[in-house]
């Protein structure tokens, strides 16, 4: 085995008094995938800053081979080989695709950008992630995978000795999740070591060699990854054993809360039709780009549309959100962080935001909004170290379960729910499944979309499929295969390519 | 004893010039009188003034005023009310709208230069001349000159051409003539209600090249203008007084009559005089910053 | 156990608010100091009365100021908006006058036209902003100077005045008071607190900084976007009105010079106050520090004469600067 | 298969890019076929001229304002440096011709000072801002006060004029040319071919666009954000001076009323370009094109009289907002 080429020893980080990594010691090989994992708020994108350069420690030692060192910068960091791709979006959005792969090392002749150069490189670097962005289009533009496949790209297109990637499956397909593994895969094979983190724990068995257990800032567990199993991951993490993941599936009624008919949005979504059932829960599939979260959108009233939509019998008006919230109908963004959260403000804030006439008035009832934030926390386990912090301070994980919380505050009748358990840790996500099928069987009735395949398969009862705007198929009871949703997705017959995915 | 003395802000050269004169007056009479202490202001607007003037009321406990109101009708209540207890006020240039409020009162007669202008406009112009009018920044002081200018040439068949705002600042001019240049094959001659603007508009005819075909007259004798008349300059034949020095006429009487000496009181009005090549020499002050 | 460093984090997150919260608040005591140092009547109940009574305009203004700005708007046409709201208030009171006589309901109908049409003018600049959907900065350097030749052109060129007896009459509305305060003073406390109120303890002043912090995640929130936004401009344009019915008794008159720079020291006090200009974050409170630091600034000049009034502004440049350096000294770890 | 969406995206965003293009365009044609039917002279070789060397000084100073725009900046101070500068220049240059007689090596010093002095002028506003960590708009506010104060003081509140040899013998800058077009034009297009140039093709103007567009992602790319954002302000103060290099011949002299609301005048014109007034998106084109609008309303108005003088600052502000409202329309779905 070769020598580690980045360690932590004895690593403590804190935010002002509170430490949130205690005594931490971690090991980084060339050509060996290590797995960190750990629990919403662990602490594990705090470790990787800090081995990216990003975040100074408050006590311990960062090693270089072996050699005490310090990266003023992520710059020093980056001279020698170590990129970081961050659990959140790194991307200008004003700028192109190509501009931001190579922001910061831009090639030039003389004085000169090379864009050729630079467009020519980004597309050979997409398509080796089989990404079919134009290079030359702006990053506003892109879907949140796409914008993903493009911070991979950025990375990929350094020269790299070390590669940390924070959550990167979290907001990809599993068949995008299957091209990032084989580069990743050959970044080992050229001796590139690399620190990977995921809420998925079927990835680390499928893809690392090794696997740190991250838990309250400690590192408790630390093994090859043939040496332990999924189950004794989690429990190592959580720190008790879990139970199944998936709760018992409720059984919807008869009462049809929501009928969708002919839903179009122009050049995104074409006639997309369904139901949805008082107690059911619906799963909609379909690949990157396929317009499921804009059908759920415009059904919200977030984007204009055409067709009809009948919310417990009684049209739905497009393009009013707030008519769809009093009726009964909410979205949760699978955008947490451009569309779900205001980073810069609170906890309560950020809670109350959509229903603050409820907290009384003309004065908001602050006492009020704070018994909301103790339930909040309560029911969604939310780790906050300090209910009165920022928002984009917390923890990714956590900042889903305040989104969730949010979104769930109105007390609503039809949830569409989008990407629910993005990012989110495996005991956690068990709460919101759980919290899901608690919803369902109280009456509700929720749409999930879900680009984990399991997830819908576990959750819902029928599943719908969409492929280019359309829904291309519904599948219920056991021909909820991920086969039949691949296939279904691909808009194929046959399985050869929906094999790979 | 204190004197306040409140004028405009230099935001152009006649402004700016009174600035200087007042400066210097104040410094010199400050020497003069060792028991005297002066406030000195400059205000960018009417709504400051007043601030400025309840400032010197209210802290600097002030026994006599020299004002040159930005504005005449905004500023008469409060210096009505500065006058109604007791305190000399000196008003320059700029009359309040109610009469009787002041001690003294020195001014220009912004009709006269107006008027003076127009009067030599219609001596020298054959009938049937094509004048074009610069006038400066929307006020009862541009309001006063151009209805001067106007009843001046009134019946004289010149024709005026155009009329803007030059603003009393030297670009503004300049831009204003070019485009009146390409806009009018024929101009006899531009009357710019200010130096400055003059400057400005010379320079855009000499720029076109027709500089034997117009003359120009602005106004307020400044020094340059003075010395291209002396010169026997064509373009600028001549120039009307409105001498920025009145602020200092009016502050040493003031403080005489606040030492006690010599009390004046009264209406000390300064006609505009025409500036022509006979008598430029008594207008031309070497050392003078206008 | 996983809660119990919950409690620990809570300092620093005060400390640096504390540093914000104390910054202008310092400048401000710095300033009145100074004041009472150069000279003994600076803390005299006249010169108290003129800096407050005086800053009222501005305050007002700023009050408004501060909410669109929270939203991620701003309004260079306050200034002039004020001028045309004043000479066109002038002008009808003045018609009125010869209708009606030296009344009150004179007074009344120019109290409510002013409102009307700050609440008018308010409303053009929003619903180009909001509807048409160009940008605040161009919309309103546009009506910025349309409202300006609109007043010279009401005033010819010159100054419209209202009826001497007529100003007697309004006259107490700036000069007048209970209590020894005087009524613009009492205005524009109750502006700032009720401003002050609305900011921090009603749905509205959330959504502005919801809006102002991230447009998206706004309207995802089912926050009506364009109406709230729209909303701040309209009240400014009220609040420009109302300040412009305490300014007419002052002065009595409007011309093209009144008004003049009055949205640069708006929004400069805003600013200095603490209130973001990106959007996000505003404090009213902090917008009254920035003001009567404005105002003092100009007092204190007026208090002294040791430097060529020459070099006021500059001074006052300075002085602006220092104020905000004191501020964000120690908060700089952004 | 999968990858047909990918397509669909580009073609939205291509197009938004187009209609923003035409739109300030547009207006610019619309008014030159307004000039031309007013007024037979409109296009005539003086006219035109007239009209690009008196939109040089603006222009040249918009071209920098743009990369400070673009890197999420603004600078309101530009018109009282330009006149500061100005100032300094003709000071020394006076006081130069005294030792060294009406020689060119006296004009190569005022050139070199002026443009040192606008450089150490950027220098200081940008290091105000990136070093202490002031708001722009709060430091150039400041720095605006500060060098308007200084030129009034330095002119002793009248003007700084040139020695009239001095004046004959610089005047060709301005007035002179090769080929019949003027320096100043000459100037301005080499200044903005020279932008637009470092704007699109070097790595400095897409450092100030991603600075603009999200500053950690710029600092997180190893871009040395507080240096780029200076080099703009300082970039912004060199044009600054060079603007002045060919202003001063001009007339001669400056005074406090020289370059009076310049910084508006600059803003405006490269925000009707389409560079983003909150930063990440800076066209110089655009700007030239602002430039060339706003040089041609007044142009237009001057050239005829069919509506009162007092209304121009309307018909101005009218053009202004229309301007914009074509750029964006169609390009609203933000
Ligand atoms: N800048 C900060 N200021 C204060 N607290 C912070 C800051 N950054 C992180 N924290 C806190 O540190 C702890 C660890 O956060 P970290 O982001 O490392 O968790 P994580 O393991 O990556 O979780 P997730 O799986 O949800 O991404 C959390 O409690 C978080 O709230
Ligand atoms: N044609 C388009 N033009 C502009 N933006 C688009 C377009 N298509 C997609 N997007 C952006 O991509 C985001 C995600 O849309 P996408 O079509 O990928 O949704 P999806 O089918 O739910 O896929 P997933 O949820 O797997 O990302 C949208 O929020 C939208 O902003
Ligand atoms: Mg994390
Ligand atoms: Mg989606």
């Amino acid at each position: 085995m070769s020598d580690p080429i980045l360690s932590l020893k004895g690593i403590s980080k804190s935010f002002g008094p509170i430490e949130v990594l205690h005594d931490v010691d971690f090991e980084l090989r060339p050509g060996e995938i290590h797995a960190l994992i750990g629990e919403n708020g662990a602490g594990k994108s705090t470790t990787m800053k800090i081995l990216g350069g990003y975040i100074d420690a408050t006590a311990g030692e960062v090693l270089w081979h072996g050699q005490p060192t310090h990266f003023p910068s992520s710059d020093e960091a980056e001279a020698r080989g170590i990129v970081m791709i961050h659990q959140e979006f790194n991307l200008a959005e004003h700028l192109g695709v190509d501009q931001n792969v190579f922001l910061g090392r831009e090639i030039t002749r003389g004085w000169r950008l090379d864009h050729k150069a630079m467009r020519t490189r980004t597309a050979e670097l997409l398509d080796r992630l089989e990404c079919r962005v134009d290079p030359a289009v702006r990053v506003s533009g892109l879907s949140v995978p796409a914008k993903q496949m493009v911070e991979i790209a950025k990375a990929l297109s350094r020269d790299l000795r070390v590669l940390i990637m924070d959550e990167p499956t979290a907001v990809l397909t599993e068949r995008e999740c299957e091209i990032l593994f084989r580069q990743i895969e050959r970044l080992r094979a050229k001796g590139v070591a690399i620190l990977y983190t995921s809420h998925k724990l079927s990835e680390v068995t499928r893809l690392c060699d090794r696997v740190t257990v991250l838990r309250d800032g400690a590192m408790v567990r630390s093994a090859p990854v043939s040496d332990i199993t999924e189950e004794e991951m989690a429990a190592a993490m959580v720190g008790r054993e879990l139970s199944d993941l998936y709760p018992a599936k409720a059984v919807p009624r008869d009462e049809v809360l929501l009928e969708v008919e002919n839903l179009s949005v122009p050049g995104v979504v074409e006639s997309a039709s369904l139901t949805l059932r008082r107690g059911e829960v619906l799963g909609l599939g379909g690949l990157v780009g396929s317009g499921r979260t804009e059908f759920a959108e415009a059904l919200a009233g977030l984007r204009p549309r055409e067709g009809r939509v009948r919310l417990m019998g009684e049209d739905l008006p497009a393009s009013e959100v707030r008519t769809a919230l009093q009726r009964g109908l909410v979205y949760l963004t699978e955008d947490r962080k451009g569309a779900g959260l205001l980073l810069d403000k609170g906890l309560r804030e950020n809670l109350t935001l959509p229903l603050l006439e409820r907290f009384g008035g003309p004065l908001i009832d602050r006492r009020a909004e704070e018994a909301a934030l103790d339930r909040a926390i309560e029911e969604f386990a939310i780790r906050a170290p300090d209910r009165r912090m920022r928002v984009g301070n917390l923890s990714g994980g956590n900042q889903q379960k305040l989104l969730l919380a949010k979104t769930l505050l109105s007390d609503p009748q039809v949830i569409l729910i989008d990407e629910p358990t993005r990012g989110i840790d495996i005991g956690t996500k068990q709460q919101i499944y759980a919290l899901i099928a608690g919803l369902a069987a109280e009456g509700c009735a929720i749409l999930v979309i879900s680009s984990e395949m399991p997830e819908l398969i576990g959750l819902a009862s029928r599943v719908l499929v969409m492929h280019a705007g359309r829904i291309t198929g519904a599948l219920e009871g056991d021909d909820v295969t991920e086969g039949a949703i691949v296939r279904l997705a691909m808009g194929l017959d046959d399985n050869r390519e929906g094999a790979a995915a | 004893e204190t004197i306040g003395v409140s004028i405009p802000a230099a935001t152009h050269g006649w402004a700016g010039a009174l600035n200087f004169h007042a400066e210097r007056t104040v410094e010199r009479l400050e020497k003069v009188y060792p028991d005297l202490d002066f406030v000195l202001t400059t205000t960018p607007d009417s709504a400051t003034q007043v601030s400025d003037l309840e400032d010197m009321v209210a802290t600097r406990g002030i026994d006599a005023l020299v004002v040159l109101p930005f504005e005449s009708e905004p500023l008469t209540g409060p210096i009505q009310r500065i006058a109604d207890s007791g305190t000399w006020v000196t008003v320059v240039d700029r009359g309040l709208a109610v009469d009787g409020i002041e001690n003294l009162y020195v001014a220009g007669d912004n009709n006269s230069f107006g008027r003076t202008a127009g009067e030599y406009f219609a001596e020298t112009l054959d009938e049937g001349a094509k004048v074009v009018v610069m006038r400066g920044i929307p006020s009862t002081v541009d309001n006063e000159r151009v209805a001067g200018f106007e009843a001046a040439i009134d019946g004289a068949g010149i024709e005026v051409l155009a009329m803007d705002h030059g603003n009393w600042n030297r670009d503004t001019a300049f831009t204003l003539m070019q485009d009146w240049l390409s806009r009018f094959g024929q101009i006899d001659a531009v009357w710019a209600a200010d130096d400055d603007m003059a400057v400005g508009a010379l320079a855009a005819i000499e720029q076109a090249g027709r500089t034997g075909e117009m003359f120009v007259v602005g106004g307020a004798g400044m020094k340059e203008m003075v010395d291209r008349i002396r010169s026997g300059d064509k373009s600028v034949p001549v120039n009307v007084t409105y001498p920025p020095a009145m602020i200092s006429t009016a502050i040493e009487m003031t403080a005489a009559g606040i030492v006690g000496n010599a009390p004046m009181s009264g209406d000390f009005i300064i006609a505009s005089e025409l500036i022509t090549l006979d008598n430029a020499d008594d207008f031309y002050f070497e050392d003078s910053p206008y | 156990m996983s809660m119990a460093p919950a409690q620990k984090i809570s300092t620093p997150a005060r400390r640096r608010i504390d540093l914000q919260v104390v910054g202008p608040i310092v400048a401000l005591i710095a300033l009145v100091l100074i004041g009472m140092a150069l000279n003994s009547n600076f803390l005299s109940y006249a010169n108290i009365t003129n800096v407050l009574a005086r800053s009222s305009f501005i305050g007002i203004i700023a009050v408004g100021m501060t909410f669109v700005i929270t939203a991620g708007g701003l309004d260079l046409s306050v200034g002039s908006m004020a001028a045309f709201v004043a000479g066109l208030m002038i002008l009808v009171m003045n018609l009125l006058t010869d209708r009606l006589g030296v009344t009150l309901p004179v007074i009344f109908a120019g109290v409510a036209l002013a409102l009307i049409s700050g609440l008018v003018a308010g409303l053009i600049n929003g619903l180009l902003i909001t509807r048409v959907g160009i940008e605040a900065f161009i919309v309103t350097l546009g009506t910025m100077g349309i409202y300006r030749s609109l007043i010279t052109w009401l005033a010819d060129g010159g100054t419209l005045s209202l009826g001497f007896e007529m100003r007697e009459l309004y006259r107490p509305v700036y000069y007048g008071g209970i209590a020894g305060i005087s009524w613009p003073i009492l205005a524009f406390v109750a502006v700032a607190i009720i401003g002050e109120i609305v900011m921090r303890h009603t749905a509205f002043g959330r959504h502005c900084a919801a809006i102002g912090s991230n447009e998206r995640v706004a309207r995802y929130s089912s926050i009506a976007v364009l109406r709230v936004r729209l909303a701040t401009y309209v009240l400014l344009g009220v609040l420009v009105g109302f300040a412009v019915v305490m300014y007419v008794p002052r002065l009595g008159s409007a011309s093209a010079s009144t008004g003049l720079l009055w949205e640069l020291e708006a929004i400069a006090a805003v600013i200095i106050g603490g209130t973001l200009l990106k959007g996000g974050f505003g404090r009213i409170w902090g917008t009254v520090v920035g003001v009567l630091i404005l105002s003092l600034i100009g007092n204190i000049l007026n208090l002294t004469d040791f430097v060529s009034p020459y070099l006021n502004g500059a001074i006052q440049g300075a002085v602006i600067i220092l104020a905000v350096v004191l501020q964000r000294k120690g908060a700089a770890d952004r």
